[in-house]
């Protein structure tokens, strides 16, 4: 009875990620994701050129953005069951959850902004790119504390049948480990770790993409055995 | 049953409120003229002193607190009003 | 990693089977998180203290083109997760306090708001200033306006945070944290009140790098953090261990179940 | 500190000096925590307004020059009249007979409402003049020091409706509660007190 509200908030998850793929392929920024070497007049005239494809993934972006905050959710839910001290972890969790994705609305905004009036001052739209750039590369301190949150609490948990397994939390720090270089992304505008590149950018999408798949297997399956123990997380 | 006309508290009142009313008269006229008075300034400033702290002693009662209540304030209303002269005549 | 004395039958506990590990953790991260927030805003960038907002233009741009504003950048985006960790410190403590829920609801609101807008938005906006050299002064002035008055001008989520905490404290009947510190909590929400002239004044104490609204207001804040911060070090020291979420049985009193603990 | 003589409630006189509560500290003692604090905190705003009036005497004179002093005055009377009756209220409500404390409460409130009601009358013509706290560091001052001055009114006001809610509901009143609120009043009082000497009579 208590985890059917889990469980439809989880099964929002997969439809979101299906439109969050229909974004990232719709998105002309992405494809092939905006070199940082490009000079103001060249992004203003790209973005003059994709006016459409730009403003319409914008708005679907505006629209999704915090589509995976019921599966974050759940995962919060599930951290609190699993008995450490207190509710640290869980509170942690929430609040990066809180601050990851209104980064990601914030860059989002800023191509927004600067597919808005395309005739713009070159420089303030390739300041704008800059900016949406920024917020949505650079911010992953948040992500990476709260997969440490969560396999910390996985490590802590002291059950007999434990709500996760042991991999789940490997997994978590694993993660952290592959989306820690794109922090370094605003240093370099050419090789790997630019915007563009291999580690900031397709590695830091393929891994969040993996996690999200991941943890929406893991949920199921820690929902599905939550059985009927109250979770009071107040 | 406290009546109100002799009450303590009430002659406090009355003397801390002439007082203002006083030093509003002085600094009408005397500072009318809007240029640095430092009589004006001197006199307005100590009235505060002593206001503050009759109002401090008698309304918050501090004249029945212990001693480090009555230390803290009295040291506030000197220490302050010691600076704000010490500022406005270093100023000049 | 301190090892928190377990006050269990004696034995020596290796500081992984102590009891409190996820608080401990928690707690210890946040003066790491707080001497790497100073080394990377003073000795680092010398972002703070800040640059007077009248100061003349070349400077500006000479600043905001300094690499080093990039490295802090970085920095910074690596360890802001730690701030939702040393918010989280506090609200567990709340959790604790006989007050409704509503005050960690409304602190957590407010931290979530104020990591954004008080730390991540003026960290970027230095981080833009240098990334690219091409930009014109006007442009730079304006990151560097916004980058300071987001820091020191962003007072709204940091008021209702003060406040709620403070009010807990106040009207906790459990005692968790003494009620002075209430009291010098609520003082916070005065320094916001202090920092409001920032967005006006650009000069003289009332500005950004005025004598009131930054340094002064700094100095009660920093005091502050001090002595919170070590109140809630004897928060967590004296949590009986009973009263933990993951208490043995045996040491479960009979009837408390994890739900009635909380205050309605 | 706990204090001791909270529910202190014997019937004593008013003028005779109660040598049994030598000692008494008003409400409760991290109250006091906070109004000393909050004293301090002003005391370092006057200072810094005097030392930046040193600075600069003209502007600071003619700046003053457009205060209507009149108004000052009126709200200083306001306040002091609405802090005798909040200090008769404490004794009276000390003394055991509610009703009447009720009664200097509610005096005491209508007093302290006035000064907001002044104050605005105050603000707005000035601001309609043009006087905002950009135009010149003497005018910020005196909005930013009044501006947090008014702050502790409104919340000394909301203070005092407890207090009053207080009185009429629980017999016999929580008298550590009463004084608390009393002393926050009374705190408000003095730090209108120095504000007046030195925003509007001061030259």
């Amino acid at each position: 009875m208590n985890d059917r509200g889990q469980r439809i908030l989880l099964w929002t998850a997969p439809p979101a990620v299906a439109l969050f793929a229909l974004a990232y392929l719709l998105f002309p920024v992405f494809s092939p994701p905006l070199s940082p070497t490009l000079t103001p007049d060249q992004v203003a005239a790209f973005f003059r050129s994709n006016v459409t494809g730009v403003l319409g993934v914008a708005i679907l972006c505006n629209l999704i953005a915090c589509s995976l905050v019921p599966l974050f959710a759940v995962t919060a839910v599930q951290i609190s069951r699993t008995a450490s001290s207190s509710p640290v972890l869980t509170y942690a969790y929430i609040i990066c959850v809180g601050v990851g994705t209104t980064a990601f609305i914030l860059a989002d905004y800023c191509w927004g902004m600067a597919a808005f009036r395309p005739d713009r001052d070159p420089q303030l739209t390739s300041l704008l790119n800059d900016m949406a750039w920024f917020f949505f590369i650079a911010p992953v301190g948040t992500i990476m504390v709260q997969n440490l949150c969560f396999a910390l609490s996985v490590y802590l948990d002291e059950r007999r049948d434990p709500i996760f397994p042991r991999w789940v939390a490997h997994f978590n720090v694993a993660t952290v480990a592959l989306l820690a270089p794109s922090a370094f992304s605003i240093l370099y505008k050419s090789g790997p770790l630019a915007f563009n590149g291999a580690l900031s950018f397709t590695l830091r999408l393929t891994t969040f993409a993996v996690y999200i798949a991941v943890m929406f297997w893991a949920l199921l399956r820690a929902v599905k055995h939550q059985g009927h123990d109250r979770v009071a997380l107040a | 049953m406290t009546s109100l006309i002799g009450n303590p508290l009430t002659i406090v009142w009355a003397l801390v409120t002439t007082v203002t009313l006083a030093s509003w008269l002085v600094a009408r006229d005397g500072g009318a003229s809007h240029q640095i008075n430092t009589t004006v300034t001197l006199v307005v400033l100590l009235i505060a002193a002593v206001k503050a702290q009759l109002v401090i002693w008698h309304f918050m009662e501090v004249r029945r607190a212990p001693l480090w209540l009555k230390a803290t304030t009295s040291a506030w209303v000197v220490g302050l009003f010691a600076l704000l002269l010490g500022f406005y005549f270093a100023g000049l | 990693m301190a090892t928190a004395p377990n006050p269990e039958a004696g034995q020596a506990r290796s500081w992984r089977q102590n009891r409190k590990l996820d608080q401990w953790i928690a707690f210890w991260s946040v003066p790491f998180f707080f001497t790497l927030f100073g080394l990377v805003f003073v000795p680092l960038s010398w972002m703070m203290p800040p640059r007077s907002p009248s100061s003349t233009t070349p400077l500006i741009v000479d600043f905001m083109r300094s690499h080093n504003l990039l490295v802090a950048c970085v920095i910074l985006t690596l360890a802001f997760g730690l701030a939702p960790v040393s918010y989280s410190c506090y609200l567990i403590q709340i959790r604790r306090m006989s007050v409704s829920p509503a005050f960690r609801y409304s602190m957590m609101i407010g931290a979530i708001t104020g990591a954004i807008v008080g730390m991540l938005f003026p960290m970027f906006c230095f981080g833009l200033g240098a990334f690219r050299p091409g930009y014109s002064p006007a442009v730079l002035t304006m990151l560097y306006d916004f980058g300071y008055l987001a820091f020191i001008g962003s007072l709204g989520c940091f008021c209702v945070m003060w406040m709620a905490f403070g009010l807990a404290i106040l009207l906790d009947q459990n005692n968790i944290l003494p009620k002075w510190l209430g009291y010098y909590t609520v003082w916070q929400y005065v320094t916001e009140l202090m920092a409001a002239p920032v967005w006006i004044a650009k000069s003289g104490p009332f500005a950004w790098n005025g004598l009131l609204t930054f340094w002064f207001a700094m100095t009660l804040y920093v005091s502050w953090q001090f002595i919170v911060y070590l109140c809630i070090y004897r928060a967590i020291k004296n949590q009986p261990e009973a009263e933990l979420d993951n208490a043995r049985p045996e040491l479960q009193p009979a009837a408390l179940d994890n739900g009635s603990r909380m205050g309605a | 500190m706990t204090d001791v003589t909270e529910d202190f409630t014997t019937g004593v006189g008013n003028s005779r000096p109660d040598a049994d509560t030598r000692g008494h500290v008003p409400g409760d003692s991290s109250m006091w925590f906070f109004v000393v604090g909050d004293l301090i905190i002003f005391g370092v705003y006057f200072v810094v307004y005097m030392y930046f009036r040193g600075q600069n005497h003209e502007l600071f004179l003619h700046s003053q020059a457009r205060l209507s002093l009149d108004v000052g005055a009126v709200n200083t009377v306001m306040l002091l009249s609405s802090s005798l009756f909040v200090a008769l209220g404490t004794v009276a409500a000390r003394a055991g007979n509610s009703a009447e404390a009720l009664r200097r409460f509610w005096t005491a409130l209508a007093f302290g409402a006035a000064f907001p009601l002044l104050k605005m009358f105050e603000w707005i013509p000035e601001i309609s003049a043009g006087l905002t706290p950009g135009t010149n560091l003497f005018f910020m001052f005196y909005y930013v020091m009044t501006g947090m001055h008014l702050c502790h009114v409104a919340l000394g006001l909301v203070i005092m409706c407890f207090v009053i809610r207080n009185l009429k509901t629980s017999q016999p009143p929580k008298i550590s509660f009463v004084e608390t609120g009393a002393t926050y009043w009374h705190m408000v009082d003095v730090l209108w007190l120095v504000l007046f000497a030195l925003l509007y009579l001061m030259r």
